[in-house]
């Protein structure tokens, strides 16, 4: 319950930033894990800059190219500013969480792991936090090495210590769990890896949106996350970096705007942050993200948290009634807005077709997390996740929804047609 | 319309051909990336026919009924013939519009049996769009 | 003068298409170079994917998410076909340009160039072209080696056979010069190179917006270009392969979407063009590229070219007139719609920086070109460049303006002021 | 307000300390990655106060300016003085309100100035915005 001094949210309002929200009824959107709903203001900004000042940045003499200019580095300060960067040269704008961690990588990665050195991942690891490491582990001959979790689905902190060797070089772990909505005790895992020599790697794609993260209070190496999923737009992705670190590594992509001087067979390299952003950026993008990051402060995280959690508790409730029905994952309050499920005899697949018919919006599949499906001894599962625009009635929705769907499916139980079976 | 029609659950509750042949002249399996969905198909072909099939696998009612219904549309053809089938013939069978994602689970079986039926190495792979 | 059996641009028409040219006077816009004006077509095509069917692609089993795949996916078919592909599949979408050709470099690079390689580049080239390479020299050992232009700012064809030795496994270059707008031989530059089994990298980005180019025709290997020079958004690319290369290719970006199955260790990767589009790609961003298509094929690729090179030629004419002018590059026929030039004792950036203040946007420096300019022998030029919606009026007030900096500029000549001398 | 007002041409046509000193105690040089605008500044420096100073270099009129104020600013101050300098004195020297680009022309001076002034390595690089 709200209790701190913040405002809680007026969800209502918030919704009529949605125009999405606006038939009857509503969308039930339950897949804000995979991408969010982006509010009208953060359109109308980027329509700003594509009717108003479209046009290159850095570069240009001219005044629309100072205003997006301006706008898109005013748009950098806005995201150092909300996970507490020092210094705004300390956050890269990239695609998406994967091209930030794979920009890790290349660039440090290859300046920094050798044959012989372990990578310690964990096994509720995104693909995007797994494959970057894989490819990097084939070009260097490094190891990674997991950390487990426990039945409740929370890491098992007590393995860390045995993993981290003097050849660990590197932790890479999420925040929140994608599937199972786990929130990682990053604090102590940071700490730990630290003593142990290792840099850490945080994929905040899942936090970062929901609730107030502070890179200076958690002392994480580098940290990404994307814009989509916390109610910007698509096309943009942050990789916050340690300014010596991001300073000592050599560059990703060449090309344009990443160089101080290029010679036909030489080149040297721009200050931070232009020598990781080659080429044209997502200038409406980032623009866009800013007006997002606005958007989440004035919404207030910890009110967005506090939503969350409350829609979290009334839904694990709610579905606990659902007959044949397996909640993954750990309780309510160890883990953020997340909730993967099935429901004996009926494929996740068609779980979300038939809720599709009854206007709910849920995801199945292996949410890129294979080795975490392996753990749980699934091929896939459904999965429900909430942002500061859902309410109580999109989880009675959803609810209904899978009444209807075990009606559905179980209607000719009993009824086995001998023709077919051979 | 709704999407589970009759048809469909008939065929996902009680498949067609379901099960593994002893002495497969062709077998091949895959599986859909996005879901997991898997579908094995094993033939026995005489003389350039389909003489036996049966499938298995796991996945969703689509995934299944699409193998179900295919397994019986294509015994006693021939391979000349399983190689004309189109994503349409399938799609056809199905009966029932499907978005992009679900198109993929009805083609899962189909693909499975153009590999097998043009051995992996040789097979065009799927048709553009 | 346009006598083939297309519609002429109707340019007035066009220009309603765009909200910044409404303001009177309406901006001079002549940067199109570097990124192009996007019309409202294409904005409001993006709006209607954030207001209407906001999601992620290709794993939602819920209507709104089968619409974005869908319309995702028709973008890539309407890109296919601009530069007639044979497969839609061929098309990846990336950032940009640089995201594009670094991506060849990487993934191609690293499986194919070995140290004494050498990849046979132009002075021609932009960094996006250059750096690139140099990266992926210094990894393996390859080394670069340039295509030289004769005085006139064309490449020097007959120096090609000289360049390709049996090392030589690449070659990269431009289709249109940024900055003197050399249009290159490439049909005879590809079959050379093809002839000597090298590979061919064409750098689009200067081609594509401004007329028609043909995949198949030119027979190169990979293609490059930008949507943000096309009328499309920031934040979107394409890199065109072919089929064999691309199928053959290690992946370059890990992470979701582009996996087939994941073990802990190792990985299996997705078919075309998903193993190349790692996490959640811009999706907005394509569906407006698709739309960016859609409005220059309805205006007419050929209609363009004419358009701009109507534009060239009167601009030519009327430049000329300018006194202490300098016009780089070859006569009009032989380039495309962009002119860089200086005037005899004003820095570029001044000149910009005047024409501004008359509400006419030039760019003004290296124009990401610096081994062009220093074989020019300048540190920078100022630079004009046209697109479908600019006008002889545009000409008319860029000449007006550079008289106007003239006048400024050399208004104190001959008052030395000896207190400022020592 | 127009930017080419007569302040910034008269420094730009007849600066103030161009040129090079024979044997300088600091001298440092550098470039506009965006436009090559390009600086290099030499300091005679006695007891930590900077006795003589001359800048040389090419670009356009708000960076060369900017140099040659900022030398008349600077002769006869101390080093740490100069450390002292921020990007906002330079734009109050300007006294012209300028988009980003050209703030980084117009900074140009200043930044090679405190990099020599620090000595590049223990430069603490520019500020954040
Ligand atoms: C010829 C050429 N190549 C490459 C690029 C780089 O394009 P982008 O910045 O969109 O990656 C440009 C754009 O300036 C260009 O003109
Ligand atoms: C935990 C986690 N990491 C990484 C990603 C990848 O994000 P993106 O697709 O934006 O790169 C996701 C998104 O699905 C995620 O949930």
């Amino acid at each position: 319950m709200p209790t701190a001094n913040f405002r809680p949210l007026d969800v209502e309002a918030i919704r009529k930033d949605f125009p999405i929200f606006a038939s009857t009824p509503p969308l039930a959107f339950l897949d804000s894990a995979s991408s969010t709903q982006t509010p009208h203001p953060v359109v109308e900004a980027m329509d700003r800059y594509y009717d108003t000042y479209r046009s290159n940045i850095h570069r240009g003499i001219y005044r629309i190219s100072e205003e997006a200019t301006e706008q898109y580095e005013r748009a950098r300060q806005k995201v150092a500013k909300l996970i507490n960067a020092q210094r705004s040269r300390q956050i890269i704008f990239t695609r998406n969480t994967t091209e930030s961690i794979n920009l890790v990588a290349y660039s440090w990665g290859s300046a920094n792991i050798r044959e012989g050195d372990e990578i310690v991942l964990t096994v509720l690891e995104h693909h995007s936090n797994l494959v970057p490491w894989q490819l990097l582990a084939q070009r260097t001959g490094a190891t990674l090495r997991f950390l487990e979790m426990t039945d409740e689905g929370l890491l098992d902190f007590t393995q860390l210590r045995d993993l981290l060797t003097e050849k660990t070089k590197l932790v890479a772990l999420t925040h929140v769990s994608n599937v199972l909505g786990t929130i990682t005790p990053l604090q102590s895992i940071i700490e730990t890896a630290h003593a142990a020599g290792a840099k850490v790697v945080v994929d905040a794609a899942q936090s970062v949106p929901h609730f107030r993260v502070d890179v200076q209070q958690l002392d994480c190496d580098f940290l990404a996350f994307s814009g989509h999923k916390m109610c910007g737009p698509t096309g943009v992705g942050v990789l916050y970096g340690k300014l010596e670190l991001l300073q000592e590594m050599p560059p990703f992509l060449g090309g344009g705007s990443m160089i101080r001087a290029v010679e036909r067979d030489v080149s040297t390299y721009a200050d931070l942050p232009a020598k990781f952003e080659a080429g044209t950026p997502s200038i409406a993008e980032a623009i866009g993200l800013g007006h997002a990051v606005d958007y989440l402060t004035h919404a207030g995280l910890e009110a967005i948290h506090v939503h969350e959690q409350e829609l979290l508790k009334y839904a694990h409730l709610r579905l606990q009634d659902i007959e044949g029905i397996t909640l993954y994952g750990p309780a309510p309050h160890q883990k953020a807005g997340v909730i993967a499920f099935n429901i004996a005899g009926i494929h996740p697949h068609d779980i979300a077709g038939i809720l599709d018919t009854q206007g709910v919006a849920i995801r199945a599949g292996h949410h890129c997390a294979q080795p975490l499906m392996h753990k749980l001894g699934v091929i896939a599962t459904a999965r429900a996740s909430f942002y500061l625009y859902n309410t109580t009635e999109d989880v009675e929705r959803l609810c209904d929804g899978l009444r209807k769907a075990q009606t559905l499916m179980t209607r000719t139980k009993g009824h086995e047609k001998p023709r077919r079976n051979r | 319309m709704n999407i589970y029609q009759e048809e469909l659950l008939d065929h996902y509750e009680n498949p067609s051909n379901y099960g593994t042949l002893p002495k497969p002249d062709i077998s091949h399996e895959e599986d859909n990336p996005l879901c997991g969905d898997r579908i094995r198909i094993d033939l026995v072909v005489e003389d350039d026919t389909i003489r036996e099939i049966r499938f298995c696998g796991h996945g969703c009612t689509i995934s299944q009924a699409a193998a179900s219904m295919l397994t019986e549309e294509i015994e006693g053809k021939t391979l000349a013939e399983v190689k004309k089938l189109t994503r349409d013939d399938i799609l056809d069978m199905i009966g029932i519009p499907l978005g992009p994602v679900r198109v993929k689970c009805a083609l899962l079986a189909l693909k499975v049996l153009k590999a097998g039926a043009y051995g992996v190495q040789g097979w065009p792979g799927e048709e553009d769009e």
